[in-house]
């Protein structure tokens, strides 16, 4: 292997870690409640926007946007629970789609309408610079992104298999009546992985806002991503879509360095419709 | 059934009372419909083209001493000139970067706002259906901006492209290199990179074309998607084969991205050309203007002598956008409108066929020029035949014209320093 | 009784008449066709989305075809571009059962997002085909040669071109909602697991719902060829087209016989509306009021606005 | 005794369908009563409601004196009834510990959670070889043990249970009712509803039967052995 291809893949892996970062608030709620949110691009949009607004007009740092636009998008998500998808859950699954989609719609839009069509990047800072080890470039805003991307997934996957209050929501997530019979409040704990999802959902946003271009559209294309990812890894495996995001990401950068950038999206696609024909609960996912 | 169609009814009702009180239009105005991409992935250009071309009405509407001793259009008092006095309003609309929603717009414009002409529409895609929907009710259609050779090979007698064509980007970019070649640099392997919508396809495959005629050696060809969400494989590609020339065909959020990954990956060519688009986005340009010193790239605005009308509508455009200047597509989008506004003058009429007439008529100079063309003038398919372009260097944040040496404010400075 | 069937027949003759209704505005007569387009194909999709339960949001995929098979019949075969129609339409229920026997075993959301997967994986590839005209597409006749283009000034044509289309189509899903195939995909959509308990296979049916599916969408895109005269990847084959048959339907109530067309009665004039009297501010305005209007609707009746007229109904009874 | 749970003329109602038309009963403290009657008599409708998972549409419900009709079931909880639903319903993805702690979830002192843990696991001495097995893998009799399991984790002052025999092996439904002999003897209220009338009758203090949605008989549980209408109601008899 050269030089040159060691550092795509090395690449690819960051990527990936990033990719798990913005997926693992969509597999906790899609495995959670099984819904999947249309409005998830946009939610990480709103994200960017949050800590390009704190960066800028505020002058804080990445210490500051971070948690901010965590709590931020947090406070979204646990919002978009109670006043929409506490009521479309009742309703088939084409009222998710329709509903989330709406909200996708509202707040794109509603960025456009604040913050304007044009694109946005934050200036180049300490995160910004990059490093070589070992023969290989680091770009300092990716290995953040990435690194906080590996924390915050497996945080996530800590919190859910080895604390109580994860073992309530999978309780929820599984029999909402029977978890009532145990007291639990189904509603506190679905508000809940809204919460959760959103402020990972935000501090991705705040991470990819250092190294990307910000735009109201920008959610799209992050949105198709994540849903491939977490499909990939299996909806409410937290663990399943951080191995789809690395093996994605690494995919990428290899397909578009040894075949062409075009085609990268095509055998991911591929290979995505191929894992779910071999195993179509994803890689990671329950039965 | 019976419920759903009463509803049906009353909707359609409702729709057709809020229909007709939107179509009151006034009668002592020229209406010009403007049918751009205002939401979508390419509204960043879409609303600095807005600004423009509202900002000629405001010009023709408000008169200018300056301007009007330059362009007959416009007076100093306000009004145009030949047609009394008339005031320009121009009913812009958002063709949602979709080429049904632009035939639609353009539809309304034309029989419900009644505009006397149609001004549009960034894409090339959607410019294709909304000037056939003009075709076909026989009202003028201008062009400012799209590049799809195709568009003026429809028999269209109401179709007018001001803008050059791909073609002539690449005729630029070959006389460009040839030239720096018998200089003594080295031009002997040339990467081109482009995003793979109808824009990058369409100007990589002519730039490809003309420079193998040329003589240009063409060694990568790196097709890649616009909305990409990392392109370090493409920039590892570039530094492994290490090219002495790097052209980039690339909206916005892709010149970001290349910006920010060759900084990253420590890759730079000797020569990096980068056609217009997202490298001449305003935004663009004052965010990562320092990281590219020393870029070439091809405009067809260059805001040229002070006095000049390329100078003064730069400086009227900054002050409406606080602080955007002029650029490729504002700039093209204004010269745009400006050729319309001057034929309809002459036209002396809001009557569709006598503004076709003076379109076909139109003969204006160099120096009155917004856009760096050497004039405007109709071939017998609508193309503007002295469209031309510029090449621009960066320079301390913004771009100097430095090429070719006629129009150069600055000297050219190779090879490319980065940041 | 007799009231009723008065209301129905003066609703048949409006919808019959709409176009010399709207004979004074272009864009009226143009929105109504509009609608029916939109209908066609959102009632296409209920097809198997809405009575079979198999939330596609692929379908653009076979819309695309559908366009592209009429365009290219144009470009390459110098053929009025209606020809691609039959192709198309062959073409698509080729790919669907393509598909459909891979991603059909699918459940529930993994099926969508395998649908996704599919209609990008399709985007992308077209978008390199210069048989297809690559990224930049493929426009139709630029003037109409004859009449066969069907390429009119006025909407009038297209209006009734598209509601027998739409009639055909709805009178096929009527028929198929009663027949032994009607019932079989009711008791798929309901439980799978049942549907097969019961002996019904049910991957076959489902299959043949996404085929019958498919071939109407592709119509849908051929018509709207006829009527756009241009095509490219992202208006084909883009995942807004698949989002908003989706949306159509849901909105007006998917599995019901009026669902679609009640939905894009809806949405496409909000659309064309909203675009029309915001759009041209360039704040995004129009968007933001759409999103909110299809947010609103999803909060408050989850099952589409024709769920309404159930609940009356029920009330009544209760009565 | 007093009664620690009171229900008179309670009603339930599935839209139309009328789910238990008239059930009145008392559970006095310490006592375990068993509700009898044939499958789709309305037991599993009667203990869903006092639990709260179906709501009550007339009646009321009382439980150490206090009206618990209408409350949510996650509230009823930790008013101290616990119920063993039909079904089970484990919380099959976890472990069989995560399962029973999920049960502790109302105690407010959860310093007694590992005494209660103890308490269960010597009950059910199976489910502490299998605590870290994941309780979707288990067998009947041991999902059964787990529901009741589970259910106790609250220290309910009543427990229910839902047919705790039911479609499980003769074996394991004699240890299983030993297991509710000891916590009887322990003072745990308990109100049982069966179908095997055998069982029930000599588990229990008192007890009901229900017939279509309504008790239609009472008594102490030693009388109602030897009571021919019993047997008549229940199986429908001539």
């Amino acid at each position: 292997m050269s030089m040159t291809l060691v550092q795509v893949v090395v690449s690819g892996l960051l990527l990936g870690a990033i990719y798990a970062l913005f997926s693992s608030g969509l597999t906790l709620i899609w495995g959670m409640m099984n819904v999947v949110n249309f409005a998830h691009g946009d939610f990480v949009m709103l994200g960017m926007y949050t800590a390009v607004v704190v960066w800028t007009a505020l002058g804080g740092g990445p210490w500051a946007s971070v948690p901010i636009a965590a709590i931020a998008i947090a406070s979204l998500g646990i919002a978009s629970y109670f006043l929409l998808v506490r009521h479309i859950m009742r309703g088939p699954m084409l009222a998710q789609i329709l509903g989330t989609f709406g909200l996708a719609l509202f707040l794109r839009y509603s960025a456009f309408n604040v913050f304007g069509a044009n694109f946005r990047t934050l200036p180049d800072t300490l995160v910004g610079h990059s490093f070589v080890l070992g023969g290989i470039r680091f770009e300092g805003a990716r290995v953040l992104a990435g690194a906080v991307g590996l924390i915050v997934t497996l945080a996530l996957h800590f919190m859910l298999t080895r604390t109580a209050i994860g073992s309530r929501m999978l309780a929820v997530s599984e029999d909402a009546t029977a978890a009532q019979l145990m007291g639990i409040r189904p509603q506190r704990m679905q508000a809940l992985a809204w919460g959760l999802a959103g402020a990972a959902t935000g501090i991705a946003g705040a991470l990819i806002a250092t190294f990307f271009y910000t735009s109201p559209t920008v959610g799209e294309t992050l949105a198709i991503v994540a849903f491939v990812t977490v499909s990939f890894g299996g909806f409410g495996s937290v663990l399943g879509a951080l191995v789809a995001g690395l093996i994605i990401g690494v995919v990428e950068s290899v397909s578009a360095f040894e075949i062409g950038p075009v085609y990268k999206d095509v055998v991911v696609y591929v290979l995505f419709v191929l894992v779910l024909w071999f195993r179509p609960q994803g890689l990671m996912g329950k039965t | 059934m019976v419920k759903v169609s009463r509803r049906t009814a009353a909707a359609g009702a409702a729709l057709l009372a809020f229909g007709l009180a939107g179509s009151a239009f006034a009668q002592s105005t020229v209406k010009i419909g403007a049918v751009y991409p205002l939401s979508g992935n390419a509204a960043s250009a879409g609303n600095y083209e807005k600004m423009a071309i509202e900002l000629a009405a405001e010009v023709v509407n408000n008169g200018n001493a300056e301007l009007a001793r330059m362009l007959p259009f416009i007076s100093p008092t306000g009004g145009l000139p030949g047609l009394k006095g008339a005031k320009v309003q121009v009913v812009v609309a958002d063709n949602q970067g979709a080429p049904a929603a632009g035939a639609n717009q353009t539809l309304r414009l034309i029989t419900q706002e009644k505009v006397a002409a149609v001004i549009g529409a960034y894409q090339s895609g959607i410019t294709e259906t909304t000037s056939a929907i003009a075709e076909k009710y026989g009202i003028p259609f201008v062009n400012p901006e799209s590049v799809a050779a195709n568009l003026t090979e429809r028999g269209f007698k109401w179709f007018f492209r001001v803008t050059p064509v791909a073609a002539d980007f690449a005729k630029a970019y070959s006389a460009f290199l040839r030239e720096q070649k018998a200089a003594g640099k080295k031009v002997d392997s040339i990467a081109i990179i482009h995003e793979n919508t109808e824009y990058g396809n369409s100007v990589a495959k002519v730039i490809a074309e003309v420079f193998k005629t040329d003589g240009l050696n063409v060694t990568q060809n790196i097709s890649y998607s616009a909305n990409s969400t990392d392109v370090q494989p493409q920039v590892l590609q570039l530094k492994e084969k290490n090219p002495d020339v790097a052209i980039f065909i690339s909206y916005t959020s892709d010149a970001i991205l290349y910006t920010k990954t060759m900084k990253e990956q420590n890759w730079k060519p000797q020569i990096l050309i980068a056609d217009d688009a997202g490298f001449n986005d305003p935004k663009y340009i004052k965010e990562m203007g320092s990281q590219v010193e020393g870029l070439i790239s091809r405009t067809s605005f260059a805001a040229g002598k002070p006095g000049s009308v390329a100078a003064i509508f730069d400086a009227l455009y900054k002050k409406k956008t606080n602080g955007d200047g002029l650029e490729d597509v504002s700039g093209r989008g204004l010269q745009g409108m400006l050729v319309l506004l001057d034929a309809i003058n002459r036209a002396g009429s809001t009557d569709p066929a006598k503004i076709q007439a003076a379109l076909k008529a139109t003969d204006l100079k160099q120096e009155q020029m917004v856009a760096g063309y050497k004039g405007v003038k109709f071939d017998a398919k609508g193309q503007n035949i002295l469209a031309s372009s510029i090449v621009t260097q960066m320079r301390g944040g913004q771009y100097a014209p430095v090429w070719p040496k006629a129009n150069a404010t600055a000297d050219l400075v190779l090879p490319y320093k980065g940041w | 009784m007799t009231g009723r069937r008065i209301l129905h027949l003066l609703l048949i003759a409006v919808v019959l008449v709409y176009p010399l209704i709207a004979a004074d505005s272009p864009v009226y007569g143009r929105l109504g066709a509009l609608v029916l387009l939109g209908a066609i194909s959102a009632s296409a999709w209920n097809i198997v989305g809405g009575y079979a339960g198999q939330v596609s949001i692929g379908h653009a995929v076979f819309f695309g075809i559908g366009a592209y098979a009429s365009v290219t019949s144009f470009v390459h075969l110098d053929l009025p571009p209606i020809a691609g129609a039959p192709i198309g339409m062959l073409l698509s229920v080729l790919v669907a059962a393509a598909i459909g026997v891979p991603t059909l075993r699918l459940s529930g959301h993994y099926f969508s997002m395998a649908t996704i997967a599919v209609g990008e994986l399709v985007r992308v590839l077209s978008s390199t085909s210069d048989f297809l005209g690559g990224a930049q597409g493929l426009g139709g006749p630029a003037m109409p040669r004859t009449m066969f283009d069907l390429s009119f000034v006025s909407a009038t044509p297209y209006y009734y071109i598209f509601l027998a289309v739409l009639v055909a189509l709805l009178g096929l899903t009527h028929w198929i909602e009663r027949s032994r195939m009607g019932f079989y995909l009711r008791a798929i959509k309901d439980s799978e697991r049942a549907a097969r308990s019961l002996g019904v296979s049910s991957g076959r049916y489902k299959l043949y719902a996404f085929m019958l599916s498919a071939a109407f969408t592709s119509l849908a895109g051929s018509l709207y060829l006829c009527m756009f005269g241009f095509i490219d990847p992202e208006s084909g084959f883009g995942i807004l087209i698949s989002v908003k048959m989706v949306v159509m339907a849901a909105l007006g109530g998917a599995g019901q016989l009026f669902g679609p067309l009640v939905g894009a009665l809806i949405l496409v004039p909000l659309e064309e509306l909203s675009n029309s009297y915001l759009g041209g501010q360039g704040a995004g305005l129009t968007f933001v009021v759409y999103g909110a209007i299809i947010v609103i609707i999803a909060r408050f009746l989850p099952s589409g606005l024709l769920s309404l007229l159930e609940r009356r109904k029920v009330v009544r009874r209760a009565d | 005794m007093a009664a620690l749970l009171r229900i008179e003329h309670l009603e339930v109602r599935y839209g139309d369908l009328i789910g238990v038309a008239d059930v009145s009963l008392e559970v006095p403290r310490g006592a375990v009563v068993a509700l009898l009657g044939s499958n789709g008599a309305g037991k599993t409708t009667t203990l869903n409601a006092i639990a709260g998972i179906v709501s009550v549409s007339k009646g009321a419900v009382s439980f150490d004196g206090a009206g618990i009709g209408g409350l949510p079931a996650h509230a009823i909880v930790r008013k101290g009834l616990a119920l063993s639903p039909e079904g089970w319903r484990l919380f099959t993805q976890q472990s069989v510990e995560n399962n029973l702690l999920l049960g502790a979830t109302p105690l407010a002192d959860r310093t007694r959670i590992p005494r209660l843990l103890e308490r269960v696991y010597s009950v059910f001495p199976r489910l502490a070889e299998r605590r870290h097995q994941r309780a979707g893998t288990m067998s009947g009799g041991e999902r059964q043990m787990l529901a009741v399991g589970r259910a106790l984790m609250s220290e309910p002052q009543l427990l229910m249970l839902d047919e705790p025999s039911l479609g499980l092996a003769p074996a394991i439904v004699d240890t299983m009712y030993d297991s509710f002999a000891a916590l009887h003897r322990e003072g745990q209220t308990i109100l049982l509803a069966e179908q095997s009338v055998d069982l029930a009758l000599e588990a229990a203090d008192y007890a009901y039967v229900l017939q279509v949605g309504r008790t239609v008989l009472e008594g102490p549980a030693r009388q109602m052995a030897d009571n021919p209408d019993v047997q008549r109601i229940y199986l429908g008899m001539e």
